[in-house]
């Protein structure tokens, strides 16, 4: 059941000629389609919808900020049956598009709009710092010098949530291990990150985590330089192709499949049990984990620690700290 | 008699370029297998298709005239600010603060924001005016430097001092707002606010302050020649740091309505917006004339935000529309032959006229 | 180990980061040098990243070029498109006697659209080009680079970190020793003075600007495909702008510029290694990420002072013209 | 004697303005052959013709008797044809040895052999008693200097026919004489001179023969010795022109201008004033006579207040007045003629209109509460046009598209009409034409007699000695003596500025 909203400005948007096929929109923040993050794994999420459940997609980038509120509008107004905001950047435009047309239906990415949902949004945030802690076990376990490394892009509650599970992770399997930080305050630098990779391998440190978009380019680029036991753990996607023989994970974060479950929830009728509330996918969910390619270069009792872990996770047993105050309680 | 002819020809030449650009644009589309048409349409589409996409291809084009102003102030008087990317965020910054924090009547409120970012982004720029008036520091090295530093310092202001929920300062209070009730309804709820309004005064004071005005003579004569001007009995340090200050008060006052008008709030920012360069465009374009810089941030604004409509509809990449904006700007800074030429002409008949 | 393996660790950062720098710079400095204002930098350093990395890509992972040959291919494609693209600038700024700036900021705009447009086409409507496979990797001169302390921290850098260095040597020689670099630096103080002693002013400012666009392409190609390993549209953002603060900064000479780049790479490797080393615990991360500008203006308001650029510097010559 | 250089029916037109139309002009080998006419007349022009510069539109030229069409310097150089350009062509961060080799350089390899053309440098110079160094550089260097290495630099090029375009009107009466020195060597060697100049003296002097244009049209050309300078004047300006300024002997009252002890840093960081006392009444015209760089840059600049003083006193009308900024000093009564009419006096993008209020577009009646007052800018402008004679299309025309002559005249309206009590004019004619000069004279002369102190800083002795009261002679930054010029003579007075005690 989808809202036929009326197409009174559409001024050229296409409403769809087929009548029947039902359109999905999403808008990427400015960090563009093709990211190699999060937007390009809703895209992926789309592409599949379009495939298996024949729908429509349409995809509009943001230059700017202030270019949020417009774009998801005029999807919304053209009759699109779902828009898709993909970042928290966008909370704020979200909420106020979504009550500004009560009929629309309209999904984000890493948000829970500070918990006030309104009815016609389906919010879906993860457990970044779930998937992350793996990633510190794995750290923890590996490394040989005792010293490993997180690279941020900006220093936003997101990526803390990188942070303090990964730093949790590598406490809870090494204590003695100790995990240099450094952001880039940049997500775009991959000069910076190769700059920042340089210099935490030559403190010593032979294992780094990044969440850090494009400046982790760098991250990886400085341990394929720097050769065997230099290890980077990738971060959103399975991002062992930019250095197949020095990557030991990646921290992926199946926005793909959000997007395309809640998609499917609307084209199945059953959009009410997503709407008007948050959808957090932890370990649990599958919406974080590890690569398959883990194995490439991990060995096998490493993984296998992980899954241990992952267990305890799922089980409650282990409550991950997702900020800075938490993981100073976290023993 | 001349002068109304300088002022067709300052009108004529950016005419003919933006007819070229178009054209060229034209032919980029149809190389890249696109119908110009369709995509014309679509941009016109995206522009006036509906009240609120011109509602908010107005609230695009409001950053723009204040950066493309401040840009134009100074090279008006001798000076190139790149950093309008940075006093734009000063401006932002401030603004947010007594938004947020300061307690006053509606409109005295966001009059006051206005100003302090005003004042913040010109003392911020005018730092770079006095590096250049005491220790002859070039002015085009500090405002890069210092667009990377406001960068850096709002962030840091924005997470340990002014940090709202999410990341980004808190809401500012109703009080100090530029948002309008009458534009939004009569934009079909677009965001175009008094910012637009404040914009188009700022253009007509800097014009007035330019060409009007003893400050104005001043700050013109300094730029194009400070040893006459020193000699003139004027004081070209002050007015350096003057024009730099008032250039990054322009950008202030841009920051201010984009916090004040549009948001609300100001976010933590992980890069540059590209409104400061982008102001250099707009300024080129409009002759670093105040009103040639509003039809500049009209048809820079509107290109660009036009082009998000041929984006959404048949997906032809928006970087053509960058294409076509370039080749806009190249042909003004080319079609500078042709102002030549006349310009000459002109003056031979007059020399004959005698 | 610390205080030895930070300052190794500076000195090669910093190196590196002022490679693609050095070369920019050192081209803002012919193009300026003969009196044509060059704001086009940064736009040219996005036509070489982007050129350097789609020809990386093409020759060495789908023509099976050598690997150790394909960048340099890179290189000198980048170089190429540079310079064929400094030519519309110099057409421009020369024939056309537009204003330098105006023309430069036009080409800065086509230059990102260009490049982001091509890479959409060529990868399949990518934003970024794939990973460059056989990027430029660091290269230790070897005995050189056994030095303690020295060795690693001078002698472990891309070979185009080197090649920055011998072209400042070659720039200055060019400049400073050559004819061609008189006839170069007499256009650009005075370009009547050059005209009426047979100097071709159009020929070499032509020459000087596509020179600068080798060069700025060459060093765009450090960003693409030495620093990082793919070309994206924030691979540039910026580094022209800084390059053209370097040759400023530099005084419009080649070892100025050297100098200059070395300095914001330097006081970059600085901001960097405070945060590795823990300093954010009394530090903002912030202004450790914003030291490298606030040195700089800090060096120019204390030590460097006023300095001149070429007297005939962004005016277009008219022949016959007072 | 064969005709080296014939020019004929030369017509140059720029978009639609005829700056020649129709001019011979016919050199014979080893004469010098002077061209005359008033600014604006066409002689630069015609010279860069000749050089390459600018084609003819119509017209013929012959070198050695042969027909040629000179399309760039380059083949000019070819043809033997050297110019010592009205504005200096040299570049001014290089050596004269490098100015002088630039486009023609020796080299060793890829590099240019220095060593070898200051060698050649050197050699020429002292064959042509030119005295330059081949290593200063030319900022660093006098005027007279840079002239030496202008001519070296057609030397070197083996250039048989040199043309001077004004070569004399920077140079001082020392640097004059050597430079007809010079030429006269350079005749001698066989070598053709075509030489340009407003002073009828230096014409008569030398040349052997005048050609005369106005207006861009050939009036004629006369054999030295079948002419004199009234005649030479009246065929220039189509007029009789007074060369004796006429008037009547100064009532000089109080002093308006005292300087006392005054000590002033140079721009090189050594003193340029060392102690220096000097005043000016008020009814005189003080002269100040001086070689080039002897301080009379720093004194104007001291009094003016465009430069700090160390030490000492300047007093206006009795009150100290050093170290004001120059707006106080101006509204005090100063007005100021500046020695470069383009750096200092005008704003050359600004209407001739907008100059005329460049000291006072902050007052009444040219601006109410801040706000200029266009109307009455530009009415006070057409006053003052109207009133000096000021050649221009309108009041709105840019200050850059008027000749030298008519922006002095601007700018000596703008000073004389602000009625000031000092006034103070450096090099007030240089490059001028006489009847420009006969003006600028006359209206000196009548603010001295309008009871206004005048002091007027001229490298030209003829100046001083014909329109002073009084002449203080300036030689390292001192007064080293004060002359009437009803009691003096060229030969005193260069004795004095050159340090010679007075007699
Ligand atoms: N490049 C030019 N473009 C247009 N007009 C010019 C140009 N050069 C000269 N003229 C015109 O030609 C006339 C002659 O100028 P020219 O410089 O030859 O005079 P001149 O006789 O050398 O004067 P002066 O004694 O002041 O040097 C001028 O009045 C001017 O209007
Ligand atoms: N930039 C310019 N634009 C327009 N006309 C010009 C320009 N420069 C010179 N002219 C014209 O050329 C003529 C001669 O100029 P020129 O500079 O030779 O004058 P001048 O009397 O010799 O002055 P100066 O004392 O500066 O040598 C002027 O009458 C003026 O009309
Ligand atoms: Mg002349
Ligand atoms: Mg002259």
């Amino acid at each position: 059941g989808c809202g036929t909203s009326d197409n009174k400005d559409g001024g050229g948007a296409a409403g769809g000629d087929q009548g029947k096929k039902m359109n999905i929109a999403m808008v990427t923040d400015v960090g563009g389609i093709h990211d190699n993050s999060f937007n390009q794994a809703a895209w992926e999420g789309l592409t599949r919808a379009k495939e298996k459940l024949g729908v429509e997609v349409k995809v509009q980038e943001s230059k700017r900020a202030e270019d949020y509120t417009p774009n998801l509008t005029s999807f919304v107004k053209s009759g699109t049956d779902l828009t898709w905001g993909i970042g928290f950047l966008m909370e704020n435009d979200i909420k106020k598009v979504a009550t500004e047309n009560p009929d629309s239906h309209i999904g984000i990415i890493d948000s829970n709009l500070g918990g006030e949902i309104p009815k016609n949004v389906a919010s879906v945030t993860f457990k970044e710092e779930e998937g992350s802690f793996l990633m510190g076990v794995l750290a923890g376990k590996m490394t040989k010098s005792n010293k490993v490394g997180f690279v941020g892009g900006v220093k936003f509650a997101l990526i803390e949530k990188f942070e303090y599970g990964f730093k949790a992770g590598v406490k809870s399997v090494n204590p003695g291990a100790e995990v240099i930080v450094a952001y880039a305050d940049a997500f775009d630098k991959p000069d910076k990150g190769s700059l920042l990779a340089s210099q935490i391998y030559q403190q010593g440190a032979d294992i780094i985590f990044h969440a850090s978009g494009a400046t982790g380019d760098g991250v990886f680029k400085e341990a394929v330089e720097r050769g065997a036991n230099h290890w980077v753990i990738g971060v959103d996607r399975d991002q062992s192709n930019l250095a197949p023989k020095n990557t030991l994970s990646s921290m992926v974060k199946r926005v793909d499949n959000a997007v395309y479950q809640v998609t499917e929830q609307l084209k199945n009728g059953k959009w009410s049990e997503v709407a008007g509330k948050n959808t957090v996918l932890g370990l649990k969910e599958d919406g974080v984990g590890y690569a398959p390619t883990t194995s490439t270069n991990t060995p096998q009792d490493v993984i296998t620690l992980m899954d241990d872990y992952k267990k305890k996770i799922v089980a409650g047993e282990i409550k991950v700290p997702a900020t800075a105050e938490a993981f100073n309680n976290f023993k | 008699m001349n002068n109304s002819t300088s002022r067709w020809n300052a009108f004529l030449v950016p005419v003919i370029a933006v007819v070229l650009g178009i054209l060229f644009g034209a032919v980029l589309m149809l190389l890249m297998g696109y119908d110009p048409i369709l995509g014309y349409n679509l941009i016109f589409q995206g522009i006036f298709g509906s009240e609120y996409f011109l509602g908010e291809t107005l609230r695009a084009v409001t950053p723009l005239i204040f950066a493309g102003l401040a840009v134009a102030f100074a090279f008006r008087t001798g000076l190139f600010n790149i950093g309008v990317e940075g006093q734009f965020i000063i401006g932002q910054l401030a603004a947010a603060w007594v938004g947020m924090s300061w307690d006053l009547p509606p409109g005295l409120h966001a009059l006051a924001a206005v100003m302090v970012a005003m004042i913040s982004s010109g003392l911020y720029a005018g730092f770079a005016g006095w590096l250049k008036a005491r220790l002859g520091v070039h002015e085009v090295i500090t405002t890069i430097m210092l667009n990377y530093i406001a960068l850096f310092s709002a962030n840091y202001i924005i997470r340990n001092f002014l940090k709202g929920q999410g990341e980004r300062t808190a809401d500012i209070l109703p009080s100090a707002s530029l948002t309008s009730e009458f534009l939004r309804t009569m934009f079909d709820g677009a965001r175009v606010n008094w910012g637009l309004i404040i914009a188009l005064i700022l253009a007509l004071v800097v014009w007035f302050l330019l060409w009007k005005t003893t400050r104005g003579y001043e700050l013109r004569a300094v730029g194009f020649n400070p040893h006459a001007s020193e000699y003139a009995g004027m004081n070209v340090k002050q007015n350096i740091i003057l024009s730099m200050v008032i250039s990054g008060m322009l950008a202030g006052a841009g920051g201010a309505a984009d916090t004040l008008g549009v948001y609300g709030y100001m976010n933590i920012s992980a890069g540059f917006t590209g409104i400061g360069f982008d102001g250099i465009a707009v300024a080129l374009i409009g002759t670093n004339h105040p009103f040639g810089v509003i039809l500049g941030a009209l048809l820079f604004g509107g290109l660009s935000f036009g082009a998000d409509n041929m984006q959404r509809v048949e997906g032809i990449p928006t970087e053509s529309i960058r294409i076509v904006i370039s080749m806009i700007i190249y042909f003004v800074a080319a079609s500078a032959i042709v102002q030549s030429v006349l310009g000459y002409l002109r003056r031979r008949r007059e020399v004959q006229a005698k | 180990m610390s205080m030895i393996d930070m300052l190794i660790t500076i000195f090669s950062g910093t190196l590196i980061y002022a490679t693609p720098l050095i070369f920019t710079a050192l081209g803002g400095v012919f193009s300026e040098r003969s009196g044509v204002v060059n704001i086009a930098l940064e736009g040219l350093m996005v036509i070489g990243a982007f050129t350097a990395a789609v020809v990386t890509i093409w020759t060495g992972e789908r023509m099976g070029i050598s690997p150790a040959l394909a960048p340099w291919l890179g290189v000198l494609a980048a170089m190429v498109a540079g310079m064929l693209f400094a030519l519309l600038h110099a057409f421009a700024s020369i024939d056309l006697r537009a204003d330098q700036v105006v023309s430069g900021v036009a080409l800065n705009f086509l230059a990102a659209g260009v490049a982001m447009f091509m890479v959409k086409k060529l990868f399949e409507g990518a934003g970024q080009t794939t990973t460059v496979q056989h990027a430029f990797s660091k290269f230790a001169i070897p005995g050189l680079s056994s030095i303690p302390l020295i060795g690693p921290g001078f002698f472990n850098v891309y070979a185009l970190t080197y090649l920055a260095i011998i072209l400042v040597a070659i720039s200055w020689y060019v400049l400073y020793k050559t004819p061609f670099g008189l006839r170069l630096r007499a256009v650009g103080e005075h370009p009547a003075a050059a005209d009426t002693v047979g100097v071709n002013v159009r020929r070499m400012r032509y020459m000087a600007v596509i020179i600068s666009g080798g060069l700025a392409g060459i060093g765009g190609s450090a960003l693409s495909i030495a620093i990082s390993s793919s070309f994206q549209h924030a691979t540039v953002s910026g580094h022209g702008f800084m390059a053209l603060a370097a040759m400023i900064f530099g005084k419009w000479h080649p070892s100025g510029a050297l100098g200059a780049a070395l300095f914001f790479g330097f006081a970059t490797a600085l901001g960097v290694s405070g945060q590795v080393l823990g300093l954010t615990a009394y530090v903002p991360s912030e202004l450790l990420n914003a030291l490298p500008y606030l040195l700089t203006i800090l060096a120019l308001a204390g030590v460097v002072g006023r300095a001149e650029a070429p007297a005939a510097n962004g005016k277009p010559y008219q022949k016959g013209s007072r | 004697m064969p005709a080296v250089v014939e020019m004929l029916g030369i017509t140059k037109r720029f978009a639609g303005f005829t700056a020649n139309d129709h001019i011979n002009l016919v050199v014979e080998k080893g004469e010098i052959h002077a061209l005359l006419g008033e600014n604006g007349a066409g002689k630069s022009t015609l010279m860069n013709i000749l050089f390459g510069l600018y084609q003819p539109d119509e017209g013929q030229i012959k070198i050695r008797e042969k027909a040629v069409k000179i399309t760039d310097p380059n083949m000019a150089n070819d043809l033997g044809i050297g110019m010592v350009h009205q504005h200096f062509m040299l570049v001014e961060p290089f050596t004269v040895t490098e100015n002088i080799v630039l486009g023609v350089e020796p080299t060793k390899g890829l590099k240019i052999d220095i060593a070898q053309a200051e060698r050649k440098v050197s050699e020429l110079s002292e064959r042509y008693g030119l005295k330059v160094d081949p290593r200063a550089r030319i900022k660093d260097i006098s005027v007279g200097m840079q002239q030496r290495v202008e001519i070296l630099k057609t030397l070197y090029r083996g250039a048989e026919i040199l043309i001077f375009d004004e070569p004399t009107a920077v140079l001082t009466p020392q640097e004059i004489k050597e430079l007809m020195e010079i030429m006269q060597n350079l005749v001698r060697e066989g070598k053709t001179i075509i030489f340009i100049t407003h002073k009828l003296k230096e014409i008569m002097a030398i040349c052997d023969r005048v050609t005369i244009i106005r207006r861009g049209k050939y009036i004629d050309t006369v054999s030295i010795n079948e002419t004199n300078v009234d005649d030479l004047a009246a065929k220039m300006v189509g007029r009789h022109v007074s060369f004796t300024v006429e008037k009547t002997p100064p009532q000089p009252k109080g002093p308006v201008l005292e300087i006392r002890d005054l000590i002033v840093e140079g721009n090189r960081g050594v003193d340029a004033l060392r102690g220096l006392s000097l005043e000016v009444k008020a009814g005189e015209i003080l002269g100040v006579a001086g070689i080039e760089g002897n301080g009379q840059s720093e004194l104007i600049e001291a009094i003016t207040g465009l430069r700090k003083t160390k030490t000492g006193s300047i007093k206006l009308n009795g009150s100290e007045i050093q170290n004001q900024p120059p707006r106080k000093i101006t509204e005090r009564g100063v007005g100021h003629i500046p020695e470069d009419r383009h750096k200092r006096g005008l704003v050359l993008d600004y209407s001739i209109g907008e100059n005329m209020v460049l000291q006072t577009y902050y007052k009444s009646p040219f601006a109410k509460t801040g706000v200029l007052q266009r109307n009455a800018i530009f009415e006070y402008a057409r006053k003052l046009i109207k009133q000096f004679d000021v050649r221009t299309p309108s009041e709105d025309t840019p200050a850059r598209a008027l000749s030298g002559g008519n922006q002095q005249k601007g700018i000596i309206a703008r000073e004389v009409d602000r009625n000031p009590d000092l006034l103070i004019a450096a090099q007030p004619t240089r490059g001028l034409d006489v009847g420009a000069i006969e003006f600028i004279h006359k209206k000196l002369v009548e603010q001295r007699d309008a009871g206004k102190a005048v002091l007027l800083l001229s490298l030209e002795l003829d100046e001083i000695l014909n329109v002073s009261d009084r002449i203080a002679v300036i030689y390292e930054g001192r007064i080293v003596g004060i002359v009437n010029p009803e009691e003096t003579d060229h030969d005193q007075l260069g004795l004095m500025m050159a340090g010679g005690a007075k007699s």
